[in-house]
């Protein structure tokens, strides 16, 4: 069906929107979520439970003076977090949230952009995302964010691997590597999460060390490097960093919903239409969870530790997987 | 196909492959000089693809392909070299790694 | 019955890979028992194909059997197959009979010998080599045994090879087979060539249709590799020498394997010889000046085993003699009761051998009968077989071939029957003059030095009383006039061209065996007199230097080779050859200080010249285009 | 109208593509000669994707702008400081030898490609909506080109050992 060009413009408006909105609610919640596991209260001044606090945040980090170290290369300096933010925020348009719906005689596409290759687009941003933490850390020439940003570097060329072999899998189940696709192979069947059961996992764990969120949160890991690539960034620089990491946590949960958990489709029956983005929504909310609840209670794996594990477990097992995978499919 | 026809693609990719070359030729940073190579690389591949484009068949961006993968090899070992000359406080400067000279 | 023939045939390799391959894993006797044992069991095996064949109809007894096929070359195919007919199985029985009593004898003769395994595992391949040779169902096969034989010999002959003399004979001996190989293998190419087969019975269907020129070559060639492999004149210089050998294997070679070979090859290609009467003749007429100047250098040799060796060289030329004339049923006849007393002979002298601790001068022997009464019997009942005194096994076999000449006919029968005559004089003279100088007359100093040691184990003396029996009652499976079972079995493959009547055979037989009582009167009249044979001085000398034939092969070939070959190394080898060599090395080294200039060793320098060489490319390309 | 729009990000993708390619042979310093060279791959890439070639594009970015330089970068900040190195210099001669071989390839390219320009080369093939998908190059790889895609796979194979042996710190030098 053909899509009209504004549609799809006020659609990439929305959903960029509503990530943003997302994003902002996430960090309330990680907060408070991790404040009742550590027996705290978590923010509770800003509005009824403090629910006004992501804003309150905003307007903290915006009123902040913008400086740059004088060392510091300028224009690469003020690239890095923007690169960070673009890239993450990209994902979005390629993942299906909706089956489509008819408003008033336009058809709405129930996902920004359908690719054929929107998984290797997904990959592709995917990858660009590091140069945003390299540049931030080389150009503020500082040796914390440059040690912060090769840590960056080196954890992520190495779990992109597994992440990327991790999902071959499911590609090779589906036969297609459109989202869309991959999608509608899960509807009113098991949901890859089930065969691909091993797939899921290398791509949680991958999918944690890519977005460095502990326990591999080297590359800003508080106690060695203060802050890693963004010590040296300060107001909405350092917002814009922090939102890309969030987002970047939203877009890998999102992408793991489409991939592994049926997408926008409900547990073995789908309701009305309208119930997709619902279901869609409620899968990622438990992944979020997931995630925080793993940033509590996990310590932080040494940087030795993080590089034997991806490469000498983590891809092994990626690349067996992805092996079996093949073989059974083309037998069966 | 509306737009520039192949030949301009094949302009693209020659003066890509000239500023390569002198790059190559030119240049004695090592690790310039591998980007150099890179870019003439990609020169080459723009060819293939658009020559696969003139007569529709895949073959050239199979074999672009097979390039970006051999490229991609090169890199590593290129830095691998690198990096160990680094480590032996070897100078960086491919004027001066001549101990193969006649 | 195939299938007895095949394990005739591979029983003795099983032994002699069981045995190389278990190393020193196994012991020495257990490698002499696994070699005495798989032979035997080719005897086995021998008797099975024999029996079968016995049963079949007379005119069906042959049977071509083929394993796979080993080589292939378009319309050309030879395979690994064996041909099983009357006279393969004459020579089965005889080859792994008398073989296995010999590798029997060697585990008492040969104990306690360094390298006991080594010897045990060249038997069985001395065994195994010559069975193919026999079994072989085509020129190519026999050929390869023919070659196996030779290297076989050559190990054995030179198995003490810290003896520079042993070396020296194994080298010589494998040399003058290699004159006869090769003109063997020119024979089968030749074959090829004209019939473009090489299985017997093709080749032999196709001999009618070659050319006389042809067929004349091709005798020629297999006559060339039967003389040089039965040690005839010219090519029989060998043989002595290869008495460096142990005894044993000097027993093997001249009893059941090698030298018969010769004679095996002229019956069994005797439509090729037929075909070439002028070749089958010569064959029979270098037998009987074999057989001459074989018994004539016998009568002044001193070594017990040399003047054995003499002998067998003087029986080979009888039963050339017969398959020249065509008597191909005595021939082999005297083939097999040659094996008998031959064996037992060497077999006997190694006993003495064996009891003087490695002696073989008969000066040193003497009054031995004895010390070894039961060798003594042994070696004259061996004697009294080799001069072919009735009723011994060599009486009867001689003696038809003696017979078959006169019923031949012709100046060239006569003549030869002359020459058969005076042989059986000579082999009486220096079969008597070894026997009395070994075991009368006074004690010799080796035989007062070894006083009391008896007579040996007993592995060695039972294959020995086997023998001797054999020597006694071997000649009589044929009796002219009354039966001759084993010449009309032998006939089946070779029909005679002569048949000579019973009553023809006894007068001839008188005559040879007055003939022989003559020579043993002259050796006993010699040795009462306490003088030789030969008394001549000039004679002597000749003798002793064997007629001049090494070293008139020495002035014929090695010298002249010698010469053109030191003449190369001072012109060519040293001024061309080295001196080029030289020029190669320091032009190299010089090209390469000009080449190494363009090495700079800037990377950007190589980049630019491969730049500059697309550009020129590109100007050529296009410019051709 | 949509010929012109192709014909505006053609132009755009192939300036932004020779003036990154210029930039990465000109810097002096070799990070932004990288930085430059991604900028360079990217704008081929939109030149892929113009040629239809969108898994090539997108492989592109993946492979090249996503691992291999992301690798090159690390190394240079590995290297820090010490990946400085001097613009150009050595033998005038190579200096100009190089310039006039670059300068004559150049010319030749175009005129070998105007000799060829009035035979076809303004007229491709027709294609379809496949031409350069995924699932279309994949078959050819592994039927047609099977054995390139076994040699290439052998290759990346060796410079992936070849890579750790040359990256691995002996013993001996490790205690110096």
């Amino acid at each position: 069906m053909q899509v009209e060009w504004w549609v799809s413009v006020i659609q990439a408006f929305v959903v960029i929107n509503l990530v943003m909105a997302t994003f902002a609610y996430l960090t309330l919640a990680e907060r408070k979520v991790m404040a009742r596991m550590q027996l705290r209260y978590g923010p509770n001044r800003a509005g009824p439970y403090g629910l006004l606090q992501p804003i309150a945040d905003l307007l903290k980090l915006l009123h902040k003076e913008s400086f740059v170290p004088t060392a510091a290369v300028d224009r690469l300096y003020l690239l890095g977090p923007f690169l960070a933010a673009f890239t993450a925020l990209v994902t979005f348009s390629v993942i299906p949230y909706g089956p489509g719906w008819e408003v008033g005689g336009v058809y709405v596409p129930g996902v920004v952009a359908d690719l054929d290759i929107a998984l290797v687009l997904v990959f592709a941003i995917g990858s660009l995302g590091a140069y945003g933490f390299i540049l931030g850390g080389w150009a503020s020439d500082s040796k914390y964010a440059l040690l912060g940003s090769m840590r960056t570097c080196a954890q992520l060329v190495s779990y992109e691997i597994s992440l990327a072999l991790s999902v071959i899998g499911v590609v090779l189940m589906a036969g297609t590597l459109s989202l869309t696709e991959i999608v509608a192979a899960q509807a009113g069947t098991w949901w890859f999460a089930a065969p691909q059961l091993v797939g899921l996992v290398v791509f949680l764990i991958a999918g944690t060390a890519e977005t460095s969120r502990a326990p591999f949160d080297l590359p800003e890991a508080e106690q060695e490097l203060v802050a890693g690539y963004h010590t040296e960034y300060g107001g909405m620089r350092f917002g814009l960093y922090s939102m890309s990491e969030y987002i970047h946590l939203i877009s890998l949960s999102a992408l793991c919903v489409t991939l592994f958990l049926g997408g926008w489709h409900g547990p073995g029956f789908d309701g009305p239409s309208w119930t997709g983005p619902i279901w869609f929504v409620a899968k990622l909310a438990v992944l979020l969870y997931l995630f925080i609840w793993m940033r509590t209670t996990l310590p932080r794996l040494r940087y030795d530790q993080l590089m034997r594990f991806g490469w000498k477990v983590l891809l092994p097992v990626a690349v067996l997987n992805a092996a079996v995978t093949g073989i059974l499919v083309v037998w069966l | 196909m509306s737009g520039p026809g192949v030949g301009w693609y094949l302009i693209v990719a020659a003066l890509l492959f000239g500023t390569g070359a002198l790059g190559v030729m030119l240049r004695r940073s090592p690790l310039i000089v591998l980007l150099s190579l890179e870019i003439m690389l990609n020169a080459a591949n723009l060819t293939l693809i658009a020559f696969a484009r003139q007569h529709g068949s895949l073959d050239g961006q199979v074999f672009a392909l097979v390039v970006m993968g051999v490229a991609a090899a090169e890199v590593a070992i290129g830095l691998g070299l690198i990096v160990a000359m680094a480590r032996r406080r070897l100078p960086l400067d491919v004027d001066q790694a001549s101990a193969l000279r006649g | 019955m195939t299938y007895g023939a095949w394990i005739c045939l591979l029983s003795p390799l099983a032994g002699a890979l069981a045995i190389t391959l278990a190393g020193e894993r196994i012991s020495r006797r257990a490698a002499g028992w696994i070699s005495t044992l798989t032979t035997f069991a080719a005897f086995g095996g021998a008797l099975v194909a024999f029996g079968a064949l016995w049963a079949r109809d007379h005119g069906d007894r042959q049977e071509l059997s083929t394993a796979y096929t080993w080589l292939s070359v378009g319309d050309f195919e030879v395979g690994m197959e064996i041909l099983v007919d009357p006279l393969a199985s004459v020579m089965m029985l005889v080859v792994s009979g008398v073989g296995g009593l010999i590798v029997w004898y060697s585990m008492g003769y040969m104990a306690g010998d360094d390298e006991e395994r080594r010897f045990f595992a060249y038997m069985s391949l001395f065994v195994f080599s010559m069975l193919l040779l026999v079994q072989a169902g085509n020129f190519l096969l026999l050929l390869a045994g023919w070659g196996l034989v030779g290297l076989a010999s050559y190990l054995l002959i030179g198995f003490w090879h810290h003896r520079a003399e042993a070396v020296a004979a194994a080298k010589k001996a494998f040399v003058m087979n290699a004159i006869g190989d090769a003109t063997f293998m020119l024979a089968a190419v030749l074959l090829v060539w004209e019939t473009g087969t090489l299985e017997y019975l093709g080749v032999f269907e196709e001999v009618g249709g070659l050319s006389d020129t042809t067929v004349t070559l091709v005798a020629l060639g297999l006559l060339g590799g039967a003389v040089a492999k039965s040690a005839q004149v010219p090519l029989h210089t060998w043989l002595p020498d290869a008495m460096e050998g142990p005894t044993p294997v000097s027993a093997l070679i001249h009893a059941a394997t090698m030298v018969t070979a010769g004679v095996y090859l002229l019956v069994r290609a005797h439509p090729i010889f037929e075909a070439a009467v002028e070749v089958q003749q010569l064959a029979a007429i270098l037998g009987a000046v074999t057989l001459l100047v074989a018994g004539v250098i016998a009568l002044v040799q001193w070594d017990i085993k040399r003047v054995i060796a003499y002998s067998t060289m003087s029986q080979i030329g009888y039963m050339f003699l017969g398959a020249g004339i065509g008597a191909y049923g005595f021939a082999i006849f005297h083939l097999l009761t040659h094996a008998f007393f031959k064996a037992l002979l060497f077999l006997a002298a190694g006993v003495v051998i064996h009891h003087l601790a490695d002696e073989q001068d008969i000066r040193r022997m003497g009054g031995l009968k004895d010390e070894l009464p039961r060798t003594h019997v042994a070696f004259l009942i061996g004697t009294l077989a080799l001069v072919g005194i009735p009723p011994f096994a060599g009486f009867w076999s001689k003696d038809a071939i003696l017979a078959a000449t006169v019923e031949s006919g012709g100046a060239l029968g006569w003549t030869l029957f002359l020459a058969g005559l005076a042989g059986t004089v000579l082999t009486g003279a220096y079969a008597f003059r070894l026997y009395f100088a070994v075991f009368h007359g006074p004690r010799g100093e080796a035989a007062a030095a070894h006083a009391g040691h008896g007579e040996g184990p007993r592995s060695m003396l039972v294959p020995v009383g086997a023998l001797a029996g054999l020597s006694v009652v071997g000649g009589l499976v044929s009796i002219p006039g009354v039966w001759h079972p084993f010449t009309s079995w032998v006939d089946e493959t070779g029909e005679p061209l002569v048949e000579p009547v019973a009553s023809l055979e006894y007068l001839v037989s008188a005559i040879a065996v007055a003939l022989g009582l003559v020579g043993v009167w002259l050796a006993r009249r010699a040795f009462l007199a306490d003088r030789q044979l030969v008394t001549s001085p000039e004679a002597w000398r000749v003798l002793e230097h064997k007629l001049y034939f090494d070293e008139l092969y020495d002035a014929l070939f090695y010298r002249p080779a010698e010469a053109i070959s030191a003449g190369l190394l001072h012109n060519v080898e040293e001024p061309v050859v080295e001196r080029s060599l030289d020029e190669i090395g320091s032009g190299t080294i010089q090209a390469g200080g000009g080449v190494a200039r363009l090495q700079s060793g800037l990377l950007r320098s190589y980049a630019v010249a491969v730049a500059v060489a697309v550009v020129v490319l590109v100007v050529v390309f296009v410019a051709v285009r | 109208m949509a010929g012109f729009l192709v014909w505006v990000i053609w132009f755009a993708a192939a300036a932004a593509c020779l003036g990154t390619g210029v930039a990465v042979v000109s810097f002096a310093n070799p990070f932004y000669s990288a930085l430059s060279l991604i900028g360079n791959l990217a704008s081929l890439a939109v030149l892929y994707l113009l040629l239809s070639a969108e898994f090539l594009a997108a492989a592109q970015v993946l492979v090249y702008a996503g691992s291999v330089m992301v690798m090159f970068l690390f190394v240079l900040a590995y290297l820090g400081g010490r990946a400085d190195a001097p613009w150009a210099g050595g033998p005038p001669l190579l200096r100009t030898a190089a310039i006039v071989a670059a300068v004559a390839l150049l010319v030749e390219i175009v005129v070998v490609l105007g000799l060829a320009w009035g035979d076809n080369l303004s007229d491709p093939a027709e294609v379809t909506g496949a031409f350069g998908s995924p699932a279309a190059i994949g078959e050819l790889l592994v039927t047609d080109h099977l054995l390139a895609f076994e040699i290439t796979s052998i290759v990346l194979l060796v410079a992936a050992v070849g890579g750790v042996v040359l990256g691995t710190t002996r013993e001996k030098e490790a205690t110096e």
